[in-house]
C-alpha cells in the first residue's frame, strides 16, 4: 500500500487536495442542479475520504514530527506562509473529519429540504475550514481557517436550524469570536516577541517568553480553545447550538468542531507555553474545570427532557475527560485524550444521527414522547444501544480505551483529579441508561411509536461504519495508539524540557487561590531565560518614525 | 526657522478651519472651512518639504487635486440638497441618522 | 475479523506464544503442560453470539414489521417448533457444549500434570499499548481460572439446555441465546483474562449482558428499570475497580496478574496504606458485582430477568466474580489485614442481612435471590479470613445447588405460568395471578415430583447437611472463621469471633428460610385455585439439567473433604481423597498463604469456644437438620393465605424484613433524590440563570450601550465634525504628551 | 525682508481665515478665503515652492473659489445674512477643543528634538533641482517617475468627480420644476 501511494506521488499533493478539494466540490455543488446537489456533495466528500484514508498507510509515525510538509509564501511582508503538515495528532483529526463529513451529508438527505445547494456548499466549505485548521502549520493560516469554520456553521445553524436558531447561531458565533479574538492578539504578541519575523509553528516554538508572558498568552489561547471544547463554564453555547442545528450540523459540530479546541490544546497550548502548562495553578484550574465539566455536565444531562440536548451535554462531559487527560501531562493521559476525541467524534456523531432519524420520523425530540421503539425498530435500537454503550465507555468499545487511558494518565500525576473524574463513569450510566430505556424500551403506548419505521438502507449504510469503528477502536486500538504515540511524546518532551524552578513548589494550597494569576505571581521572581532560545531579543525601541532622524537647524 | 513658523501658521489655520466646521450651519461655509483646513495641511506639507525633500510638494499637488474633485462633488451634493430641502443649513437635515 | 483470525492462529499454535511468555529459565517441577486450544474456549461463545445475534436481528425484522403493521406477531402461532427457533436451539447450547468439552480436556490434562505455574495463552494481540502501559489480550490458565472455566461452561451449558425448554414460547428466542452466549463469552474473558485490564473487560461485559438480560422483556417498565438499576449500581463498584487498577499500575507498572502476585510482598509493606487502598477499592468493585451490602440492592430486582438467566448470571457465575477477584488478588489481600477484616465483615453482615430478608419474601425468586446474596456473603467471609480455597469451594458448590434451585424455581414458574394462562376462569381474587408468588403455590409436590426431589436435594445442600455439597463448603468457611479468630497474632481477633458467631447463626437461618420455601411451594394444600389442574411437570429438556445439577449438588462437596474429616465417618473413612481442591488451588493461593502464615501465624486448632473441626462439623449438620425438620413440622401445619388475600406482615419486625430493611427507600432518599435535585439545580439555576444569565446579560448590555451611544448620532454634520476633532485632539494629545 | 513678508502674509492669512469663519454673508466668507489662499501662496514662494504657489493662485483661488461663487449665485445665497453661528455652550466647547488642538499642534511642531528637524540638505537639494530643471521640472520629475501611477489615478479621480458632479447636480427627473 505504501509503495502504491508513493508511486502516485501521494505525499506531495494529498494535503493540498484535502484542503482545497472540498472547495472544488463546493463549486461543483453550486453549479449542479438543485436535485443533484446532495449527491454531488456526497460524492465529493466520499472521494475525499477515500483519498485521506491513504494517510493511514502513508504516514510514518517514526519521530512524530510533521510529515508531508510543504509551504509557499503567502504574505511575504509579514512572513506569512501557506504551510501545511501532518503528524500523528492531526492525522486522526483529519481522517475523522473526512470520515464524518460524507456520513453527515448522507444523514442530511431527508432532513434538509430547503435551499439544498447552499446547504451542501456550506458543508463542503466547512470541511475545507476544519481540514485546514488541522493541517495548517502557520499560525496565521491556522487562524484564518479557524475563523473560516465559524461562517458556514453559523449559517447552517441559522438557516436550517430549529425554532430558536437565530439565538443559537448568534450565541455560537459570538462565544467563539470572543475567544478567537483574544487568540489573535496572543498570536500577534508572539509574532512580535519572536525574532524570526514569521508565523510558522517552529518560529513560535522558539519564541522566548518568560513565565508571566506565557501565563497571559496561555490564558488567551486557553480561552479560545476552551470555548471550542467547551470547558465547563464556557459551555452554554453548545447545548443551544446542538439542539437548534440540523442533524448534519450537530454531527459535524460534535464530531469535528469541538475537537478543534482540544486539538489546539495539544498542538499549541502545551508546546508553546511549557512553563505555564506546568504551573501548579494552571494545572489545578484546568483539571478542576475538566472534572467539574465531567460531573456537572453528566448531572445536567440526566435531567434534560430533550434528547438532543441531553446528548449535547454529554459532549461536555466527554470533553472533560480530554481536558483531564491532557493536563495530566503524561503519555497515557495525552494519548487517552486523543482517543477520547476520536471516540467521542464517532459515538456522539452517531448518537446525533440516530436522534436525527428519530426526529425525522416523529418530529419531536422529547424523551417522553418515545418508548418501546426497540419493538418496532430493532435495527435502530441495536445501533442505538451499541452507540450509547460506546458513549458511556464500555470496555470493548472505543469510549473505554480513551477514558481509561486518560484517567490512568491523570492518576499518575494528579490522583485526586483522577478519582473525581472517574466518578464520571458512574454518572455516564446515570444519564445514558435512563434515556436509552425511555426511548427504546418500556411499553410503546403511542401508536406513532408502534409504527416507528426501522432503519432504511441509507441509514444502515450510515450507521454501519460508525458502529464498526466504535468496536474496532475498542477491541484493537493499538494501530491508533502506535500512530499517535511518537507525536504525543514530542509534545510531552517539549513540555518536560522546560522546568519552572523559578515558581513556587507545588503545594496543596494553590487550589484555593485559583483564577487570579496576578495574586499568585506577583511576589515571584521572573524566571531566567530558558536555555532553548539563544538568540537575543531584538529591541523594538526604535520608533518607527514617519520622519527621519535629523537634528534641528 | 521659517519652516517652524510656517508650521505654526498652518496649525493656526487648521484650528480656525475646524472651529468653522463645528460652529457654522451654512453648508457652503462649512465647506469653505474644510478647504481652509486642507490648505493648512498643504502649508504644513510644503514647509516640511524643506526637510524631507520634494515629496512634500508632490503630496500637496495630490491634495489639491483631491480638493478640486471634492469641491466638485461636494458642491453638487449641496445643490441637490438645496433642491430637495430648499436650504443649505446643515442642522435642517439629518440624513446621517438612520 | 482480526480478532477471529489472530485468536485462531494463536489457539492453533499456542506453543510459540507460550515460549515467549514464559521465561525458559523458570524451573518447572510439574510436568510441562500445554493448553489445548484455549482461545477457542473463549471464542466459541462469541461465535455463538454473532450467529445468534444475526438470527435475532433477522427474526426481529419480521416481528417488527408485524408490530408496525399493528399485529402481534408470534413465531409460535401454528407450529410447535417455529423456524426462528431452530438454529438458535442448536447454536446456543452447541457452542457451550463445545466450549465445555474443550475446557474439560484442558482441565483434565492440567489436573493430570499437576499444573503449578500459570500458563499464558497468547498474547493474541496487544490490546492497549502506550509507552508505559501494555495490556495484552492474553489468557492466563492456572488452577483457579481453569476451575472457574469448568463451572462457567459446565453450568452454563446446562442452563442453556434448560433454556431451550423454558424459553420456547418466547418470540425473542434467538435474541435470548445471543445475549446468553455473549454473557458466557465475557464471563470467560473475566475468569481467563491474564491481567486486571482484561478482567475488567469481562467484568463490565458481564454487567452489560446482565443489564440486557434483566431487561430482556424490555417492554415492561419494571423489568427495564431493574436492568438499569443493576448497571448503575455495578458501575459504582466499577468505579472502585478502575481506581484500584490505576493504583496497581502505579505500584507495579503492569496490570498482569503474575507479576502482581509475585511482586506484591516485595512492593508493599505488610498493612501498608497503598496495599490497603488497592484492596479496599478492589473490594468496592467486588461488592458491586457480587451484590454485597451495601450495594446488594440490584440483585433482588435482577430477578426480573428470565429465570435461567437468574440461575446463570445472578447465582452461579457473574455474581461470584467478586469472589473470584478477591481470590485472584489474594496476595494483595494477605498484605492488608484491615481490608481482610472489612471483606470478612461485609461478607458476614451481608450473609446475615440477606438471610433475614429472605424470611419474609413471598416471591420464590426473591427468596432465592436473597439466599444468593447471603451465600455470596459466606464466600466473602471465607476470602476475608484467608481461606481462599474455601471461598472457591463454596463458589463451586453454590454454583451447583443455587443453579439447581433457580432452575427448579424456573420449572415451577413455568408450570404456574402455563396453568395461569390456560386456566379457563380467572383465578380467585382479582386480576392476574402472580405465577412467582409462593402464596399461590403449595402442594406442587404431587404435580411436579422430579422438580420437588431435585429442589429437596438442593435445599439440603444449601442448608449444609451431610453428605450434600453445602455441608463441606459452608462448614469449612465457618470453621476457618473461627480458626482465624484464634490465630496467634491476628490484630482483629475479637472482631473475627463476632463474625464467627454471626456466621453460625446465619447458617441456621439459611436452613430455616430454605425449608420455608420448600414448604410453601411443594407442601401443604394447593392454593392455585382452579388453574391447578393445568399444573404439570416440566418437559424433559428442562428436567435433565436439573437432574445433572442435583447429582453435582450431592457429589460436589467431595471435591474437598477436610483433612480432619477425611478418615472419619463423615469422610467415608478416607474413600475420597482429602482436600482435592485445596491441593489443586495451592499454587494460586500459595503466595497469600505464605504471607499470612508469616504475619498472623498458624490458625487455631479449635473454635473460639473450644471444640475441634470434626466436632463442629457434627454440631452444625445436626443443628441444620434439626432446623429443617422443625421448620417442616411447624410451617407445614400452617395454612397460608393466597397472595390476593394475604394482609401482609403484621409485626414491626416482619414489616421491616418484608421491606428488605428499607435499603431501597433509604437510597432513594439519601442518594437518588438528592442527586436528581442537584442535577435539576445545576441545570435550572447554574446553567440557565447564572451562566446563560451572564451571557445574555452581556448581549443585552451591548444593546443598551448601543442605544445610549446612538443618542449622539444626531445626524448633524457639526456634531460629527466636533467628535472627529475631539478624536484628533485625543490622538494628538497622546502623541505629544506621552513619552 | 523675508521675515517682513512672512509676517505680513501670516497676518493676512489668519485674518482671512477668521473672516471666513465669522463672515455673515457667504460671498464675504468666500472673498476672505481668497485672501487667505493668496497669502498662503505667498508663503509658498517664501518656502521656495514656486510651482505650488502658482498652482495655488490659479487653481485654488482662481478655479475652485469661482466654482464656489457660482454655486452661491446659483442657489441665490448672496443675500443670506442670517447669523448661523451656533453660540452658547456649543461654541464654548468647540473653542476649548480648538484651543487645545492648537496647543497640541504647537507643542508637537515646536518640539524639534522629537520631530527631528534640522536637515537642511533636503531643502538645498530642492533648490539645486529648481536651478537645474526649473520650478516645474523639479516637481514634475518625481511626479512622472516615482508617482506616475498615483498621478494617473488622480486623473481618473477627477474624471469620476466630474461625472459624479454632473450626475448629482442634474435634476432628478424631466418634470423637475427647477431644472433651469
Amino acid at each position: 500500500m505504501t509503495d502504491f501511494l508513493a508511486s502516485l506521488g501521494y505525499e506531495s499533493w494529498i494535503l493540498h487536495a484535502l484542503v482545497w478539494g472540498p472547495l472544488a466540490g463546493m463549486v461543483h455543488v453550486l453549479a449542479a442542479p438543485k436535485e443533484r446537489a446532495k449527491h454531488v456533495a456526497f460524492r465529493w466528500s466520499a472521494l475525499l475520504f477515500v483519498l485521506s484514508s491513504g494517510l493511514w498507510w502513508a504516514y510514518d509515525p517514526v519521530g512524530g514530527g510533521f510529515d508531508f510538509v510543504s509551504s509557499a509564501s503567502w504574505i511575504p511582508a509579514w512572513g506569512v506562509e501557506y504551510a501545511l503538515g501532518l503528524d500523528g495528532i492531526s492525522l486522526f483529526m483529519v481522517v475523522l473529519t473526512t470520515f464524518t463529513t460524507p456520513i453527515a451529508i448522507l444523514g442530511s438527505f431527508e432532513y434538509v429540504t430547503r435551499r439544498r445547494k447552499a446547504f451542501y456548499a456550506l458543508m463542503l466549505l466547512l470541511e475545507t475550514g476544519v481540514v485546514g485548521v488541522f493541517l495548517a502549520t502557520d499560525l496565521l493560516l491556522f487562524f484564518v481557517f479557524f475563523e473560516l469554520t465559524l461562517v458556514p456553521m453559523y449559517f447552517i445553524v441559522g438557516i436550517w436550524g430549529g425554532r430558536r436558531r437565530i439565538y443559537a447561531a448568534v450565541k455560537f458565533f459570538l462565544y467563539t469570536a470572543v475567544g478567537s479574538l483574544l487568540m489573535l492578539l496572543a498570536i500577534l504578541y508572539m509574532y512580535f516577541a519572536g525574532s524570526a519575523d514569521s508565523f510558522s509553528y517552529d518560529a513560535f516554538l522558539a519564541a522566548d517568553l518568560n513565565l508571566r508572558e506565557e501565563l497571559w498568552l496561555f490564558a488567551a489561547f486557553a480561552l479560545a480553545f476552551g470555548i471550542k471544547v467547551p470547558v465547563f463554564p464556557l459551555h452554554t453555547w453548545l447545548p443551544d447550538a446542538h439542539v437548534e442545528a440540523p442533524t448534519p450540523g450537530s454531527v459535524i459540530l460534535a464530531a469535528v468542531l469541538l475537537k478543534m479546541g482540544t486539538y489546539g490544546f495539544l498542538r499549541f497550548l502545551l508546546p508553546f507555553f511549557p512553563q505555564a502548562v506546568q504551573h501548579p495553578v494552571v494545572v489545578t484550574v484546568m483539571l478542576v474545570l475538566g472534572v467539574v465539566g465531567i460531573v456537572y455536565a453528566a448531572w445536567v444531562a440526566a435531567v434534560q427532557p430533550d434528547a438532543k440536548k441531553l446528548v449535547a451535554y454529554t459532549s461536555v462531559a466527554h470533553m472533560g475527560f480530554v481536558v483531564v487527560g491532557v493536563f495530566a501531562l503524561t503519555v497515557n493521559g495525552l494519548q487517552g485524550g486523543l482517543v477520547v476525541m476520536i471516540s467521542h467524534g464517532v459515538s456522539t456523531g452517531a448518537l446525533f444521527l440516530l436522534l436525527g432519524m428519530m426526529y425525522e420520523r416523529r418530529h419531536t425530540r422529547l424523551v417522553e414522547d418515545f418508548g418501546g421503539i426497540a419493538r418496532s425498530a430493532p435495527f435502530f435500537a441495536t445501533a442505538f444501544v451499541i452507540t450509547a454503550l460506546a458513549s458511556i465507555g464500555l470496555p470493548g468499545t472505543s469510549g473505554f480505551v480513551g477514558e481509561f487511558l486518560a484517567l490512568l494518565g491523570a492518576f499518575e500525576t494528579r490522583p485526586a483529579a483522577a478519582v473525581a473524574a472517574t466518578t464520571g463513569v458512574v454518572f455516564a450510566a446515570y444519564y445514558m441508561l435512563p434515556m436509552v430505556q425511555r426511548l427504546l424500551f418500556n411499553p410503546s403506548d403511542e401508536p406513532a411509536n408502534r409504527r416507528f419505521p426501522d432503519l432504511s438502507r441509507r441509514e444502515t449504510v450510515i450507521m454501519a461504519p460508525l458502529v464498526a469503528l466504535m468496536i474496532w477502536i475498542g477491541v484493537h486500538p493499538t494501530p491508533f495508539l502506535d500512530r499517535m504515540g511518537p507525536s504525543v511524546d514530542r509534545v510531552l518532551e517539549r513540555v518536560e524540557a522546560v522546568s519552572i524552578e523559578a515558581t513556587a513548589p507545588v503545594d496543596e494550597s494553590v487550589g484555593e487561590s485559583v483564577g487570579d494569576f496576578a495574586v499568585v505571581l506577583a511576589p515571584e521572581p521572573e524566571p531566567e531565560p530558558e536555555p532553548l532560545a539563544a538568540e537575543p531579543v531584538v529591541e523594538l525601541a526604535e520608533t518607527p518614525a514617519l520622519l527621519p532622524d535629523v537634528e534641528g537647524d | 526657522m521659517l519652516v517652524e513658523h510656517a508650521l505654526l501658521l498652518s496649525a493656526l489655520l487648521f484650528v480656525i478651519g475646524s472651529l468653522g466646521v463645528v460652529v457654522r450651519r451654512n453648508a457652503i461655509i462649512v465647506f469653505l472651512c474644510i478647504e481652509l483646513q486642507l490648505n493648512a495641511v498643504n502649508l504644513a506639507f510644503t514647509a516640511i518639504s524643506r526637510h524631507v525633500g520634494i515629496e512634500g510638494q508632490v503630496f500637496v499637488f495630490f491634495v489639491m487635486t483631491v480638493a478640486a474633485a471634492e469641491a466638485a462633488v461636494g458642491l453638487a451634493v449641496i445643490i441637490s440638497i438645496f433642491r430637495h430641502y430648499g436650504t443649505v443649513g446643515v442642522d435642517k437635515f439629518n440624513l446621517l441618522k438612520w | 475479523m482480526f480478532l477471529v483470525e489472530s485468536t485462531l492462529r494463536s489457539a492453533l499454535a499456542p506453543s510459540s506464544a507460550l515460549a515467549s511468555a514464559l521465561p525458559a529459565a523458570a524451573p518447572q517441577e510439574a510436568a510441562h503442560w500445554e493448553p489445548f486450544l484455549p482461545g477457542l474456549v473463549v471464542l466459541l461463545p462469541l461465535l455463538g453470539f454473532v450467529a445468534n445475534g444475526f438470527l435475532a436481528l433477522r427474526a426481529a425484522r419480521r416481528s417488527s414489521a408485524a408490530v408496525r403493521a399493528g399485529k402481534e406477531w408470534s413465531p409460535i402461532a401454528g407450529s410447535v417448533r417455529p423456524r426462528t427457533h431452530t438454529l438458535p436451539t442448536w447454536i446456543g447450547p452447541g457452542v457451550m457444549a463445545a466450549a465445555f468439552g474443550l475446557a474439560a480436556i484442558n482441565f483434565a490434562t492440567a489436573w493430570g500434570a499437576h499444573l503449578a505455574e500459570p500458563v499464558i495463552a497468547g498474547p493474541y494481540w496487544t490490546w492497549i499499548a502506550t509507552e508505559t502501559l501494555r495490556i495484552d489480550a492474553a489468557l492466563q490458565l492456572d488452577a483457579l481460572s481453569l476451575a472457574m472455566t469448568m463451572v462457567v461452561t459446565g453450568v452454563g451449558f446446562l442452563i442453556h439446555v434448560f433454556s431451550v425448554g423454558y424459553m420456547k414460547d418466547d418470540p425473542g428466542y434467538p435474541r435470548y441465546f445471543a445475549y446468553l452466549n455473549l454473557f458466557v463469552f465475557f464471563m470467560l474473558v473475566l475468569v481467563l483474562g491474564s491481567g486486571y485490564g482484561t478482567m475488567f473487560v469481562g467484568w463490565e461485559g458481564v454487567g452489560l449482558c446482565s443489564y440486557l438480560l434483566i431487561g430482556y422483556w424490555f417492554s415492561d417498565v419494571k423489568k427495564s428499570d431493574a436492568g438499569k438499576k443493576a448497571f448503575i449500581v455495578n458501575r459504582i463498584g466499577d468505579f472502585g475497580f478502575l481506581l484500584a487498577i490505576f493504583l496497581i499500575f502505579q505500584g507495579f507498572g503492569t496490570l498482569d496478574f503474575m507479576p502482581v502476585s509475585a511482586g506484591a510482598a516485595g512492593e508493599f509493606a505488610y498493612g501498608g496504606t497503598m496495599v490497603t487502598a488497592i484492596t479496599l477499592l478492589l473490594l468496592l468493585g467486588a461488592v458491586g458485582k457480587s451484590a454485597q451490602v451495601p450495594l446488594h440492592v440490584w440483585l433482588p430486582d435482577a430477578m426480573a430477568g428470565p429465570t435461567p438467566v437468574s440461575a446463570l448470571i445472578h447465582a452461579a457465575t457473574m455474581v461470584t466474580a467478586g469472589v473470584y477477584m478477591v481470590v485472584r488478588s489474594s496476595a494483595l489481600y494477605a498484605l492488608a489485614p484491615t481490608s481482610q477484616a472489612v471483606v470478612a465483615g461485609i461478607g458476614v453482615l451481608t450473609a446475615f442481612v440477606a438471610a433475614t430478608i429472605a424470611f419474609k419474601q413471598n416471591d420464590i425468586k426473591k427468596v432465592l435471590a436473597y439466599s444468593t446474596v447471603s451465600q455470596l456473603g459466606f464466600m466473602f467471609l471465607a476470602a476475608g479470613v484467608g481461606a481462599y480455597t474455601a471461598a472457591v469451594f463454596h463458589l463451586v458448590t453454590h454454583a451447583f445447588f443455587k443453579a439447581l434451585l433457580f432452575l427448579g424455581a424456573g420449572a415451577v414458574i413455568h408450570a404456574m405460568h402455563h396453568a395461569v394462562e390456560h386456566g379457563d376462569e380467572p383465578p380467585a381474587g382479582h386480576g392476574h395471578m402472580d405465577p412467582q408468588d409462593m402464596r399461590n403455590m403449595g402442594g406442587l409436590r404431587k404435580h411436579m415430583p422430579v422438580t420437588w426431589a431435585v429442589m429437596g436435594v438442593a435445599t439440603l445442600a444449601i442448608a449444609g447437611i451431610w453428605p450434600f455439597a453445602g455441608f463441606f463448603s459452608k462448614d469449612e468457611i465457618i470453621w476457618y472463621a473461627g480458626a482465624w479468630a484464634g490465630a496467634e497474632s491476628n490484630p482483629f481477633g475479637g472482631l473475627y469471633v463476632a463474625y464467627w458467631v454471626l456466621a453460625l447463626v446465619t447458617a441456621l437461618l439459611t436452613a430455616f428460610y430454605m425449608a420455608r420455601l420448600m414448604v410453601m411451594t411443594f407442601h401443604g394444600a394447593n392454593r392455585t385455585g382452579p388453574a391447578a389442574s393445568h399444573l404439570h411437570e416440566a418437559p424433559r429438556v428442562m428436567i435433565v439439567p436439573l437432574v445433572v445439577l442435583a447429582v453435582l449438588s450431592v457429589l460436589g462437596g467431595w471435591l474437598n473433604v477436610p483433612e480432619a474429616l477425611h478418615q472419619t465417618a463423615l469422610g467415608l473413612f478416607g474413600a475420597v481423597p482429602a482436600e482435592g481442591l485445596h491441593h489443586w488451588l495451592a499454587p494460586v493461593v500459595h503466595a497469600a498463604e505464605e504471607i499470612q502464615a508469616g504475619a498472623i501465624g498458624e490458625a487455631s486448632k479449635s473454635a473460639p469456644i473450644g471444640g475441634g473441626e470434626l466436632a463442629w462439623a457434627l454440631v452444625s449438620t445436626l443443628a441444620a437438620a434439626a432446623v429443617v425438620i422443625a421448620t417442616f413440622r411447624v410451617l407445614g401445619r400452617r395454612s397460608y393465605a393466597t397472595a390476593a388475600a394475604d394482609p401482609g406482615p403484621q409485626t414491626a419486625l416482619g414489616r421491616f424484613l418484608h421491606g428488605k430493611w428499607y435499603f431501597d427507600e433509604a437510597y432513594e432518599r439519601t442518594v437518588v433524590q438528592p442527586v436528581l435535585a442537584a442535577s435539576r439545580w445545576c441545570w435550572k439555576v447554574v446553567d440557565t440563570r447564572v451562566i446563560d444569565g451572564f451571557v445574555n446579560f452581556t448581549g443585552s448590555f451591548t444593546r443598551v450601550a448601543g442605544w445610549v451611544a446612538s443618542v449622539f448620532q444626531t445626524g448633524q454634520v457639526n456634531m460629527y465634525a466636533f467628535v472627529l476633532a475631539l478624536g484628533v485632539l485625543l490622538v494628538l494629545g497622546a502623541a505629544v504628551l506621552l513619552p | 525682508m523675508t521675515w517682513i513678508l512672512f509676517i505680513l502674509f501670516s497676518v493676512v492669512a489668519t485674518g482671512g481665515a477668521v473672516g471666513v469663519v465669522t463672515g455673515r454673508n457667504p460671498v464675504a466668507s468666500l472673498l476672505f478665503m481668497v485672501a487667505t489662499l493668496a497669502s498662503v501662496a505667498g508663503i509658498y514662494v517664501l518656502l521656495e515652492a514656486h510651482f505650488l504657489a502658482a498652482v495655488q493662485v490659479i487653481v485654488y483661488a482662481g478655479a475652485i473659489m469661482v466654482l464656489f461663487l457660482f454655486v452661491i449665485m446659483l442657489l441665490n445665497l448672496g443675500h443670506d445674512y442670517q447669523a448661523d453661528v451656533k453660540y452658547g455652550l456649543w461654541f464654548l466647547l468647540a473653542f476649548v477643543v480648538a484651543g487645545l488642538t492648537a496647543g497640541a499642534l504647537t507643542m508637537g511642531f515646536s518640539d524639534a528634538e522629537a520631530t527631528g528637524f534640522g536637515d537642511v540638505a533636503a531643502g538645498e537639494a530642492i533648490d539645486a533641482a529648481v536651478l537645474e530643471k526649473g520650478a516645474v521640472g523639479a516637481i514634475a520629475d518625481p511626479l512622472f517617475t516615482d508617482y506616475v501611477v498615483a498621478f494617473e489615478l488622480t486623473g481618473l479621480l477627477l474624471l469620476v468627480a466630474v461625472v459624479a458632479a454632473v450626475a448629482l447636480a442634474k435634476p432628478r427627473n424631466r418634470r423637475g420644476t427647477d431644472a433651469g
